[in-house]
């Protein structure tokens, strides 16, 4: 018990040292935090924080994020535990071949792929749209989320697939009553890494979008960045302020992983 | 491509082999039943979902920008300089592109050998439901949350030469002050220790929520047989998660050769290209320079580097069979 | 209600063979059990009907129509799994439930069914409880309860009351059998107790090995035997088994074991002496012998009290011999009994082939039984 | 109803809040055109340049800072040549700007975008710091001069030079103004033309030899390597360094980056243009910096080239000039500047006789990423000065 | 080798009390078998003891030391799972050898261990299955020849052959019994099947509801049912209880049901005409009656021949009545059988506290007994 705790205790501080510098960072002056980036800050700088909450614009932003993040984590996890499932459990003629197909797309860096990305957006009519956004997001974002599923649901007791057989379920009944409920471990996992990949990403908004009322707030950094010079500490307070929801995905999505969901299913 | 599927687990052997592939959980619905009636309904609604949206926003730019790579091209109207491989000869004499590739197999390296056990090491701690879990799991799980930005950024001042805590830290010992991040040897050593930093809680989620599914009365039993805590993880923890490990280390491996976010706030791949990585060269040398068709020509090689990994990956742990 | 027929059907795990061919007419409403000795492939066998394992030849065929690739959900059938498979995520009621709810059946007759199970199998203060909160015996309740809240075709029991204890399993018997005669489904059902298979088939299936050694009504089994195999395996404790040949006795032919010990044989069954046989007398048709007109004196190995009776191990020469007597055998390992046996009772068995020697005709009855009871 | 839309990279709100007010006045003068003000960040903007004018999505004016992209997105028709437009009426309206920030604007003749500002750099230093290691700063007009002094504040225990090498492109500064002194006008544009041996030409793989010797002095704090240019200005602000070679507008950003937010005072800071280097074909008067301009595109209105016109014509300029935001690029708005340090800067680029703007605009952003790269090598000694003026020469024959 | 000891032991799981206080010393060297109905506590003891579970209250000793928190690998003891709980990634041979190999066995003598628990449990042919490519039955004997490779002080078996055929079952019964006489360990054992409880143990220990009802010797407890729960519970078919009172009779005290049936008491019990009573006796103490002097005369309601025996369930007023018969009894449902029953063998309860009426004195025993066997 001592050793666990002790090291858990350990590797937080570890962890955190960065970021409680992150959020005390936000209260500091730009000049306070360049000679003085760990400790406390000089003269707490309540403004840093006041004047960014007390704006509409981050709240506007938030919302941007939060809608395209909720609309990327659902998409993410219906289309990849659709394909997952019917990767894992039915066999056909070219389901490898189909799972490596996924697979390329972790392999190529996006970077590369921006401009053409661009141009299909446009095509399809989806630029400064939110859809625009979240559907490239969704779409880099299957590789790992199929994998990720299929490796999971293929450890659901196939007992259970024959119960519903016999109960009188197919494919798709099975997928929703029994693999969904006994994923929720995997489920939740791939939600809020999808969530966390749209929460913070960059390129993609800053490519799709237009409108600076639908920019989600990595775009709305940028006002403290100028070509020379950046306000760190608003970079930081803003950033702080950003990770909120983020943790508050967390605690809710987490509270689905947990052990022995197949317990007492099967017996030997 | 490669059978690269079968990184993740084994190809099924041939069904006359009587058993199936040692390492896969017993009882697991895989692939092993037969199918039943209505496969078609599942086919039909469940894949062109995802294969839509992949092929359309994954495979086809992708496609495009492979072809790009043979032209020498700014991005601006359409590619009209037909090159060849010209793109790929310069990238070949590149020096930066070695480092590059230098450094993306020592991240590699690290990943496997110090995060991924780390991820693991954390993942055992609080994958019971002990009082705090929820708050360890969380902290552990912040810097992946965490923006590059700001994790580059801070990581600038832990760093930092005057300020920062590696100086407070040196000058307790009473060594000189290490410029680490200048230091064109060095600087490489402190990104990895970032990328650890920044991504095992990311695998320590996936090793997580691998190790629910883990019955647990297996503990029990090996309790019973007398294992001790290191027993029992050697013994069924790591073989029964080695679905997720092998995962995660392919994962882990892609991840690595793509890293590319973290890094740019942290160095930008400097000093001297001394922490460039094949994603940051491609992004420094073809995207801000506006040369596409030359960073096309990276990804493709960084394509083929990573489907051969990926197929070797494979080849070497069969031989384990 | 429906069917079922079994033509040469066959099983391979890759290349292990596990049902050899096995034809087998079930009846339209009959009751069918299957015994055998664990791993000879009954459960494959209830898989295979199921649908939930490939018949790798031959042929199923359900209700008249052959099924071989029709999946498990058009087949009808409701089934008790030997490892019970409860969805673990569901309460009780809801794992009695989901097949309903798959059927879109309404609120009412649902609640009415698994209400009316949970009071059969004694769940009702369990109903909202987790698999994992249950006892064992409680879990295989649960997957019973899941099927009998179906009308389905057909009912699949794979050892369904194995972790029940005595008396609620008398109790379950006659609920299973209360529920044959209301619906009159056809029932295929895997026990390995022996008083489950006589008192609730219709007909027993005895396999061995992924073969079908016998086909008969219960007592049809019990009385008549068609192998050794069957002999030793129906009836618990087994049936003694002594191999020898017929001698000519003073009273007629009798028989002498290998061991030496001499036991009567029927008459008139035209045994010559000399022919090597195998001697069959079950534990309870030995009886003590009252008077000094023994048939054989045998030392007492073991005395086993159950209870109701005492079994008793003995040894008959070098043979060794059970006998299950309702009296309390007091003696002591090492004396000696005297026993009585009626020839009538005893069974004789080719110790070649195997086969059962009948009154009539010393030739194997046939495997499959044209009319069931 | 016409709306016109801007894109820039101009974070500084007080900035942009002059040239909304501007754009409200001419809003209010124009009825039916509506001014459409947009920011992006620098990284952003570059980023997201290249696809947007690829979409019907192409901002009417977008910043520009001219050379090698302007002419791939001219090239690409991406952006209207405005050549015609400009020498119309006599060339009334190329009249307008001063001689350097056209032809900062104009690529083979043509001009591509409509000039902004200018900027221009030189060095500051701290007249603190060199009082106490007895430097006069008015005194250093020579290359050796500089040495010098980097050697007595050395020994005075001062960090002579601040460096941004986390940037790079600080660090080109240098070699880019020793090959100016060195080899003058005619060193560059034969360069450029590809002539006499390109950059391989002996002025530039001397510029880089001085560089070397420049290295070879440490004259930057250490770490210099890792120093992003924020923090760099914040060394020379928090007065922790002497020297710095920066941009004009220098005083104020090194007081916003400084620790107490102040930074060095007017009165303590002072200027000198970078020096001569003895024995170079110049005579000091070439000046390094950038022209910004206003690139119009494909799709422009004819309302979106009127509001250009006007607003970097001189009397928008001038304002611009009042609020310490540039040293304006029309002719004759000059007059409009207040900070007398910018001032004196844009007093030096009007007797210019000629202005390299920044390599990595004018030679495009390849090429001048490995000008930026190989000054980083050269300097902290990697790489020999030939070899790397080899290697810009490759990197310039593959544009 | 150790001794047993639980001190008022209780059970929670959340709020469901599921153990309240039970009490029991066990030998060194003793075999106890717990016995009870589905759900009344019995894995959770087994765990319990195991370590598996927390004590909620209570004490648990083992060889002398207090476990309750001592970690289930220092307690040295095997155990089999009533789920088996065999590890899915290890072979038959691995899962088997596991222990020794955690222990550092050397390769021989794991390989010899693992040799003699295949051939005991008739697993050799499977050594190098995986647990998913076998049948429930071998399964379950896999997770036998785990505990039994090795020689820990304490062995805890929860029915461990619940799921194998009747012939190995038997079988395995002498194997277990051998092993225990060669090793002379503590085993305590649950099991459903009366055979078993009855041959196997030393003591056996009746459980209902999560408390202790009787402990004792197997015959004790056959022939002297604490009360009306061990009564019915022991034994199957189960005792007949029929509620009455005894009325005089011509013979002395009798027995009046509540349905009417009159039946003979035992003489010299001192029971008072008018005493509430309950009636026992079991189904083999019925006899048919050869002569017409019956004790009963009964209706036949149904007939189960199990081979061996014929149950016969019958009416007798209102009451129900089952008798095992050694007979083949083929009247029909309806038709009257005349009974005879030996006053000896019944056995009387007070309706109220359901506690026994012996000769001596209407008490009921201690629950714990001092002597066991
Ligand atoms: N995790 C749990 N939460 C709540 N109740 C539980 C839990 N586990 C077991 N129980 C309850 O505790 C009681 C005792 O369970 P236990 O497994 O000990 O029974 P058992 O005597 O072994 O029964 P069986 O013969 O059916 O195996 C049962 O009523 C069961 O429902
Ligand atoms: N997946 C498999 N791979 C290989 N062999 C298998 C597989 N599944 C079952 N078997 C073998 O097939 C045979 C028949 O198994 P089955 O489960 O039908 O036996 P069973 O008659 O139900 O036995 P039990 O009474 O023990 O449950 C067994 O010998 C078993 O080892
Ligand atoms: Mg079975
Ligand atoms: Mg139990």
């Amino acid at each position: 018990m001592l050793y666990l705790y002790g090291s858990l205790f350990i590797v937080a501080a570890i962890v955190l040292v960065p970021l409680l510098t992150t959020a005390l960072g936000g209260f500091k002056t730009l000049g306070d935090l360049r000679v003085n980036p760990f400790g406390l800050p000089g003269e707490w700088q309540w403004s840093n924080y006041w004047d960014i909450l007390s704006g509409a614009r981050y709240w506007q932003m938030l919302g941007n994020s939060l809608l395209i993040a909720s609309m990327t984590v659902v998409l993410t996890v219906a289309v990849a535990a659709m394909a997952a499932f019917a990767l894992a459990h039915v066999r056909f003629f070219g389901s490898a071949f189909l799972m490596n197909y996924f697979l390329v797309g972790l392999m190529f860096p996006i970077a590369t792929a921006i401009l053409p990305l661009f141009i299909r957006i446009r095509d399809l009519g989806l630029l400064d749209t939110y859809l625009g956004v979240v559907l490239p997001q969704v779409a880099f974002g299957l590789g790992m989320a199929i994998l990720l599923f299929r490796n999971f649901f293929r450890n659901v007791p196939k007992e259970l697939f024959e119960a519903a057989l016999v109960d009188g379920s197919g494919y798709i009944r099975f997928f929703w009553f029994v693999t969904l409920p006994l994923s929720r471990p995997i489920l939740a996992t791939v939600a809020i890494v999808a969530f966390v990949n749209s929460w913070n990403n960059y390129i993609m908004p800053l490519i799709m979008l237009n409108s600076q009322d639908k920019y989600p707030w990595p775009l709305g950094i940028m006002i403290y960045q100028g070509e020379f010079s950046t306000d760190w500490q608003l970079v930081l307070a803003f950033i702080t302020l950003t990770i909120l929801p983020t943790v508050i995905v967390f605690f809710a999505a987490q509270k689905h992983i947990v052990a022995g969901l197949t317990a007492g299913a099967v017996k030997g | 491509m490669s059978d690269a599927a079968g990184i993740i687990e084994r190809p099924s052997p041939v069904a006359s082999r009587g058993r199936a592939p040692s390492r896969r959980r017993a009882g697991a619905v895989g692939g092993h039943h037969r199918n039943i009636g209505g496969v078609w309904p599942v086919l039909v609604l469940f894949l062109p979902p995802a294969l839509v949206l992949f092929t359309l926003f994954v495979i086809l730019p992708m496609g495009e920008a492979a072809w790009y790579s043979l032209f020498d091209w700014s991005g601006y109207g359409a590619p009209e300089d037909f090159v060849g491989l010209k793109n790929f000869e310069t990238l070949w004499r590149n020096g930066a592109f070695r480092t590059a590739l230098t450094n993306n197999g020592l991240i590699i390296l690290v990943s496997l050998a110090l995060q991924l056990p780390l991820a693991l090491w954390l993942a055992t701690l609080v994958s019971h439901r002990i009082p705090g879990t929820t708050a360890f799991r969380l902290v552990f799980f912040l810097p992946y949350v965490l923006a590059d930005v700001a994790a580059g950024l801070i990581w600038r001042f832990i760093y930092d030469g005057d300020y920062g805590l590696v100086a407070s830290l040196a000058s307790l010992v009473g060594i000189a002050t290490p410029y680490v991040l200048a230091d064109r040897d060095y600087a490489i050593y402190a990104v990895l220790a970032v990328v650890v930093w920044k991504y095992f809680g990311f695998h320590m989620m996936l090793f997580i929520a691998g190790l629910q599914s883990i019955d647990k009365s297996l503990y029990e039993a090996a309790d019973l047989d007398g294992a001790t805590p290191w027993q029992k993880f050697r013994t069924i923890t790591l073989p029964l998660l080695s679905p997720t490990i092998r995962l995660s280390v392919f994962f882990s491996v892609i991840g690595s050769l793509q890293l590319f976010d973290m890094i740019m706030p942290l160095t930008g791949g400097g000093p001297s290209n001394s922490t460039q990585t094949m994603v940051t060269f491609l992004y420094t040398y073809g995207v801000t320079r506006m040369k596409v068709g030359f960073g096309s020509a990276i990804g493709v090689v960084l394509f083929l580097i990573c489907v051969t990994l990926a197929f070797s990956y494979r080849r070497i742990f069969m031989r384990h069979d | 209600m429906a069917s079922i027929a079994l033509h040469d059907v066959r099983k391979f795990f890759g290349h292990h063979p596990v049902l050899h061919g096995i034809s087998l007419d079930i009846r339209d409403g009959e009751f069918v059990i299957l015994v055998g000795p664990s791993g000879c492939g009954k459960s494959t066998l209830l898989r295979m009907l199921a649908g939930l394992e490939d018949v790798s030849e031959g042929e199923i065929s359900i209700g008249g129509r052959v099924v071989n690739d029709m999946a498990p959900k058009e087949r009808d059938i409701a089934m008790v799994f030997q490892n019970y498979a409860l969805y673990p995520h569901m309460t009780v009621a809801e794992n009695m439930a989901f097949s309903l709810r798959l059927a879109g059946a309404p609120k009412a007759q649902k609640d009415a069914a698994v209400a009316r199970a949970a009071e059969i199998l004694d769940l009702a203060h369990l109903l909202d409880r987790y698999p994992r909160e249950l006892s064992g015996g409680q879990r295989q309740r649960v997957a019973m309860g899941r099927a009998i809240v179906r009308d389905p075709a057909v009912f699949l029991f794979d050892e369904p009351l194995s972790n029940l204890d005595a008396k609620l399993r008398v109790a379950m018997r006659t609920e299973i059998k209360a529920l044959h005669q209301r619906l009159k489904t056809t029932m295929v059902y895997v026990t390995h107790d022996q008083i489950e298979a006589m008192t609730m088939a219709d007909r027993i299936v005895v396999m061995n090995g992924g073969r079908v050694e016998q086909v008969g009504r219960p007592l049809d089994l019990y009385d008549k035997p068609a192998n050794l195999f069957v002999a030793a395996f129906i009836g618990s404790p087994a049936m003694n088994l002594l191999h020898g040949e017929a001698v000519a006795g003073p009273n007629g032919v009798a028989f002498r074991a290998k061991g030496g010990g001499v036991l009567p044989l029927p008459a008139g069954r035209g045994i010559q002496p000399g022919t090597p046989l195998v001697y069959g007398v079950r534990p309870e048709h030995i009886e003590l012998a009252a008077s000094a007109a023994c048939d054989a004196e045998a030392q007492i190995a073991v005395v086993e009290p159950t209870g109701s009776e005492t079994q008793v191990f003995m040894t008959l020469g070098p043979d060794s011999l059970v006998g299950v007597f309702r009296e309390r055998v007091a003696d002591e390992p090492g004396s000696r009994l005297r026993l009585r046996i009626d020839p009538a009772r005893i069974h004789l068995f080719e110790p070649a082939s195997g086969a059962r020697i009948d009154a009539a005709a010393a030739s194997t009855p046939p495997i499959r039984e044209a009319e069931p009871a | 109803q016409t709306t016109v839309r801007l894109m820039h990279v101009e974070a500084n709100p007080n900035y942009v809040a002059v040239w909304r007010k501007l754009a409200d006045d001419y809003q209010t003068q124009h009825p039916g055109v509506t001014i459409d003000l947009q920011f992006l960040e620098n990284e952003a903007f570059k980023a997201k340049l290249p696809t947007l004018l690829q979409s019907n999505d192409a901002p009417d004016l977008f910043y520009s800072w001219s050379g090698g992209v302007l002419k791939a997105q001219a090239e690409a028709g991406a952006v209207q040549d405005l050549t015609e437009r400009m020498q119309a009426d006599d060339g009334a309206w190329a009249k307008s700007f001063s001689p350097a920030a056209l032809a900062g604007s104009t690529i083979n003749d043509k001009t591509l975008c409509v000039p902004l500002k200018m900027s221009m750099t030189g060095f500051f230093y701290n007249k603190a710091l060199f009082e106490k290691a007895g430097v006069d700063g008015t005194e250093i007009r020579t290359w050796d001069d500089l040495m010098a002094a980097v050697e007595k504040l050395k020994a005075a225990g001062i960090v002579p030079i601040a460096g941004g090498g986390g940037d790079k492109w600080p660090l080109h500064f240098y070699w880019s103004y020793l090959a100016l002194r060195l080899g003058g006008e005619p060193a560059f544009t034969a360069a450029k033309a590809g002539e006499d041996g390109g950059f391989t030409a002996p002025p530039f793989v001397e510029a880089f030899a001085k560089l070397k010797e420049l290295g070879e002095a440490e004259p930057f704090q250490p770490g210099y390597l890792g120093t992003r240019w924020q923090d760099t200005l914040a060394l020379f602000g928090d007065g922790r360094a002497a020297m710095l070679l920066t941009f004009d507008d220098s005083a104020n950003r090194q007081a916003a980056a400084a620790a107490d937010g102040k930074g060095i005072p007017r009165e303590g800071l002072g200027t000198f243009p970078f020096p001569a280097v003895s024995g170079g074909a110049s005579q000091g008067s070439e000046t390094f910096g950038g022209v910004n301009c206003w690139a119009v595109s494909r799709n422009a209105s004819d309302e979106a080239i009127a509001f250009v016109r006007w607003f970097s014509g001189p009397e928008a300029q001038r304002v611009m000039a009042e609020n310490g935001m540039l040293i304006p690029a029309a002719a004759g708005a000059d007059a409009g500047i207040k900070d007398p340090i910018v001032k004196g800067f844009a007093e030096e680029l009007g007797r210019s006789s000629y202005h390299q703007i920044f390599l990595d605009q004018d030679l495009g952003p390849s090429v001048g990423r490995v000008v930026n790269d190989m000054t980083m090598e050269v300097v902290s000694g990697q790489l020999e000065p030939d070899e790397a003026a080899q290697e810009i020469q490759d990197a310039f024959e593959l544009e």
